[in-house]
């Protein structure tokens, strides 16, 4: 048991699986595919399962917040079935293509947008040893990839042949793009405390140290403002802006390809809760319980705080947004890094 | 050669924040207005003819349908000008009922503004705690009248009937509230940062372009100019209520939210010194049931909740009005709409709309 | 300092978040209307109403179409009461205006329908109608003789005995 | 209305203006005014120290069937006093020159008034309806106005599966 702890659960349970594979079927390369496949899986499951999670609880989050008790009648006093009814909602709901739209475009659109926030998961270490793909530039390789969100953005916004998704595509790029800046920024610190750009890497170092947070609490505030940003949530919801402009880039979507939308939302919202935890709140380290208990536990917590943000702030303005990026959120990011700098230099030569 | 053009934008009628049924024509550079044109008649139901076939008595269920949202405030227009037509003494009892009412309306209107504002800023949060609050209110008002929308309280003479003998109690009670709930929209919305960068220096208009766009209510008053009918006028018993006239300094967005902010207390305080004040008697003046003022004309005013709410009414004398004309603050407020857009951007364009605070029902007529 | 009108936002949506909430499950938990509540059905006490017809010229919106029909003591009773809810201002005039108190709402407030022409009421039962029978059989069984001035019947105003409906067009 | 405007004050305004009529009998009177002269007047009104009318507060138009009245409620804040002002239009082609010069947020008023009672303003920058469609034909609060009767569409419903034509 202890041991199961040491090596963590969810890399004991892989290898306990592997080993029976590999006597099913003798074969490495086949043992490996059939391996892969079910990571895969596991993180489809992962995703689709937080989506429904998820839906749910902003739901509740947010009347509770706004002293409403929430669904409360699909499925029990607690309204449990209430994701499955919108579910069901939005795949009997008609595929409305707006006239004059770019059907190419306009369809490629919401599948793209779930490409990459799906394709992030693969460098997230949700415990000890269970990283689907712990490739040694694991930091450079998710930025490269998440930032890849803005173009379906875009593309929705262009192709519906509508003036206020037009306006929304054009706020994505402006905002996604100067909120990636100070992003890479705020995390270079930690890549220079580490030392390493592997994400379990970074998870080991505060497993034996100490968490980053408090080595670096000006670049968690700005790594969480721009995570904020970055998955289009209240203050900065202006590409979705639905007292301005409607629902942005995906105005004139409906039914599945709305959901789709939808899941990548919570796709990305999951996704940078778990690099908040990752690179902030010690990922997976924690006494005591099993570590995907603790990785979990952190995810949730943040994803909660999102939410609890969502619900009460107002949202900026576009001009107020890129000049806080900018002139704020930019140069702080970069007086962290010289800042990091110094103290790592001070501390070797200690 | 490559050409720039302006790009059109038809905010509504079915937008998520337009209140109601507006249509706003953007002309926009960018995410720049140059240009906003209010469109309105989408909710045009021609009271003003209505009103024409109908008694004098039975035009009042009619003007609670103007400005649905403070229909007291209206009833209590239309009554006074047909009292001041027909020369009906109204007996001093009603006329505090009739204060406290207003005045009520008056706090829940501004509810209705803070919601709406927060919720147009993103902020949907703020609008279910007014409007929770607003809920009391109206538990008031039907307690009193039997409805929580279209009172058709006040009437011709007097009020319809004597207020229940808890209803002083449940007043006060909720007057005890109102320094707790403005307490708690002061600390989640007032004192956020982006609410004030939001609201702050946008759509500011000087004075005399508040006075040149014929404005009253509390948007003129935003400008610091302290015009208000309760005060001007004196009309009914407000001049033996202490209150003040809340004014703000720039003439933006801020200070337009700030003097209705303002106004929920001191229409709080004036309820309160009327239920002190109230004097027993009648609550309903004695007139024929079948009104028929004398032949004239008068234009009577008050202060409704959006600005100055006029009604001119000719009789014929006949038992119907020859013709009514009703002055409508929201729909003379919004001429500034176009000097308030002007420059801002597309944000800002729906703060502007929700802090003119027009209501369409009024509007459109 | 930049922030602290945020965290106050934050605590206050906290505490709420943990606190009572507002809401009322509507089809489980039912509000008892107030005593003055306007809405719902009319009704009408109909052995209370002596049929003046004043609630439908009341009406600023022409709601109720009644017909009255008098009987053989020239007494008159209502056949049949209409009210359009469709056209209803819910404004009271018409309960306020009858004089003996015959008329009043259900405050029965679950009055949607499926189809606009369901907006009708027939505010007259059965009940009422067999009521409405049984007078008027009573009274021609033995009318009372009628006044001797008023014998030969106006031609402009209502008939009095052979064709006793009229119908009353209220307002305009 | 609280204190309407005093006699001496309106002797003055005839003496400026000998086409403007009053009825000194009554107790609030009118000012009449030919149409020529409303703007004019009232930027006398609005301008000259004694009046100080700074606020048209009301601006609407009445249908006698045989004319039109223009009316104008204008109010002096610092005075406190009111003067109504008319204009007797013919029913045949009514028009008056705009207020708008004078007083800027008459804009909207007159757009209405033109909208409902047909009445045009010349000078008006943007005479157009506001409340009723563009193509809308007539002026409802006239009172020769007859409404055209609605399209006669057969209303049908429907109760389990079947379609009925309503009465």
């Amino acid at each position: 048991m202890n041991a199961m702890l040491e090596n963590g659960v969810v890399a004991t349970v892989a290898g306990v699986l592997r080993e029976y594979l590999m006597l099913l079927f003798g074969n490495q390369f086949l043992t490996d595919l059939i391996m892969k496949f079910i990571g895969i899986g596991a993180v489809i499951g992962v995703i689709l399962s937080a989506a429904i999670v998820f839906t749910y609880a902003e739901r509740k989050v947010c009347a509770f917040i706004q002293v409403r008790l929430g669904p409360n009648r699909v499925g029990g006093r607690f309204g449990l079935l209430q994701p499955f009814a919108d579910m069901l909602k939005l795949m009997s709901k008609e595929d409305i293509i707006p006239a004059g739209c770019d059907r190419v475009v306009w369809a490629l659109s919401p599948m793209l947008l779930f490409v990459p926030s799906a394709l992030a998961y693969a460098f997230f270490p949700f415990d000890k040893g269970a990283v689907f793909a712990d490739v040694n530039v694991g930091v450079f390789l998710l930025i490269a990839i998440s930032s890849q969100a803005v173009l379906p953005f875009l593309m929705g916004g262009y192709a519906s042949n509508s003036k206020y998704a037009m306006i929304g595509g054009m706020r994505t790029v402006a905002q996604m793009l100067s909120y990636e800046a100070p992003m890479v920024f705020s995390l270079l610190g930690i890549v220079m405390l580490t030392g390493s750009l592997k994400m379990s890497d970074i998870v080991a170092v505060q497993a034996d140290n100490v968490w980053f947070v408090l080595l670096q609490p000006v670049a968690f505030v700005i790594f969480v403002i721009t995570a904020t940003a970055e998955t289009n949530r209240t203050p900065f919801d202006l590409v979705e802006g639905e007292s301005e402009i409607v629902a942005g880039a995906f105005a004139e979507y409906s039914g599945m390809r709305w959901a789709l939308f939808f899941l990548a939302e919570y796709a990305n919202l999951l996704a940078v809760s778990i690099l908040t935890t990752t690179f902030f709140l010690g990922g997976w380290s924690g006494p005591v319980l099993p570590g995907v208990v603790w990785f979990w536990l952190k995810a949730l917590f943040m994803v909660f705080f999102f939410m609890w943000l969502r619900w009460t702030l107002p949202r900026t303005r576009i001009d107020q947004m890129l000049s806080l990026s900018w002139k704020v959120l930019l140069p702080l990011a970069l007086a962290n890094v010289m800042c990091t700098g110094i103290g790592v230099y001070i501390y070797r030569w200690l | 050669m490559p050409q720039t053009e302006t790009y059109i934008l038809n905010m509504g009628p079915q937008h998520p924040s337009t209140h109601g049924v507006l249509r706003v024509n953007l002309e926009l550079d960018g995410e720049r207005i140059l240009r906003a044109t209010p469109m309105m008649g989408y909710l045009h139901r021609g009271i003003e003819k209505l009103l024409e076939a109908r008694t004098y008595v039975q035009g009042v269920p009619y003007t609670d349908r103007l400005d649905y949202v403070s229909s007291m405030n209206n009833n209590f227009g239309y009554c006074r000008a047909v009292e001041e037509l027909a020369g009906i003494e109204v007996p001093e009892r009603a006329e505090y009922i009739r204060v406290i009412m207003a005045e009520l309306n008056r706090i829940a209107s501004h509810q209705v503004f803070i919601g709406s504002l927060a919720n147009d800023l993103g902020a949907s949060t703020g609008m279910l705690y007014t409007f929770r609050d607003r809920e009391e209110i109206l538990d008031l008002f039907d307690l009193v009248c039997g409805a929580r929308m279209t009172f058709h309280y006040i009437r011709v003479g007097g009020v319809a009937r004597d207020l229940p003998p808890e209803f002083a109690e449940k007043c006060r009670k909720f007057l005890d509230r109102v320094p707790e709930f403005t307490a708690e929209y002061a600390n989640l919305l007032m004192g956020n940062e982006i609410f004030q960068r939001r609201l702050k220096g946008v759509s500011r208009l000087t004075p005399e372009q508040a006075l040149a766009h014929n404005m009253t209510g509390p948007n003129i008053r935003a400008t610091g100019i302290p015009f208000d009918i309760r005060k001007v006028d004196g009309y009914s018993v407000y001049p033996r209520f202490g209150f003040e006239v809340p004014v703000g300094e720039n003439g933006d967005n801020w200070d337009r939210f700030q003097v209705r902010f303002r106004e929920i207390t001191e229409s709080a305080r004036i309820v309160r010194q009327a239920l002190d004040g109230l004097p027993e008697g009648p609550v309903m003046a004695k007139f024929p049931k079948m009104l028929k003022p004398p032949q004239g004309e008068v234009f009577s005013r008050t202060e409704g909740t959006r600005g100055e709410l006029g009604f001119y009414i000719v009789s014929d004398g006949t038992a119907k009005p020859y013709r009514v004309h009703i002055r409508r603050p929201s729909f003379i407020n919004m001429q500034a709409l176009d000097d308030m857009c002007r420059g801002y951007l597309i944000g800002d364009s729906v703060v502007a709309f929700s802090a003119i605070d027009p209501l369409m029902g009024e509007v459109d007529c | 300092m930049f922030g602290k009108g945020l965290m106050t936002g934050m605590g206050i949506t906290i505490r709420h978040f943990f606190g009572r909430k507002a809401t009322f499950c509507y089809p489980e938990e039912k509000l008892t209307m107030t005593e003055h509540f306007r809405g719902g059905h009319l009704t009408i006490d109909y052995k209370k109403c002596i049929a003046c017809q004043l609630c439908a010229i009341q009406c600023p919106n022409q709601a109720i179409k009644l017909k009255v029909v008098t009987d053989a003591n020239r007494k008159r009773h209502l056949e049949s009461y209409v009210h359009s809810m469709g056209r209803c201002l819910y404004c009271d005039l018409c309960i306020e205006g009858c004089a003996p108190h015959a008329l009043s709402w259900d405050k029965n407030y679950e009055i949607s329908t499926w189809h606009k022409e369901d907006l009708v009421h027939q505010v007259i039962t059965d009940e009422d109608r067999a009521y409405l029978a049984d007078v008027m059989a009573r009274a021609a069984a033995n009318p009372t003789p009628p006044p001797a001035p008023k014998a030969p019947p106006k031609p402009a105003a209502k008939p009095a005995t052979p064709s006793p409906e009229t119908e009353v067009k209220p307002g305009e | 209305m609280k204190d309407y405007i005093g006699a001496p004050l309106l002797a003055a305004l005839q003496q400026a203006f000998p086409s403007a009529e009053y009825d000194s009998e009554a107790a609030q009177p009118a000012v009449f005014v030919p149409a020529a002269e409303l703007t004019a007047l009232l930027t006398f009104l609005r301008d000259d120290g004694r009046f100080g009318f700074a606020r048209l507060e009301n601006l609407t138009a009445v249908d006698y069937k045989t004319y039109f009245e223009m009316v104008y409620h204008l109010f002096a804040w610092g005075a406190n006093t009111w003067i109504t002002v008319k204009v007797k239009l013919d029913h045949e082609a009514p028009s008056v020159p705009s207020v708008t010069g004078v007083f800027p947020g008459a804009a909207f008023e007159e757009r209405e008034v033109y909208d409902l009672m047909g009445i045009e303003f010349s000078g008006h920058p943007d005479l157009r309806r506001i409340l009723l469609a563009e193509d809308f034909t007539g002026h409802p609060l006239r009172k020769d106005y007859r409404q055209a009767a609605p399209p006669k569409v057969p209303r049908l419903r429907r109760e389990g599966g079947r379609v009925y034509a309503a009465d």
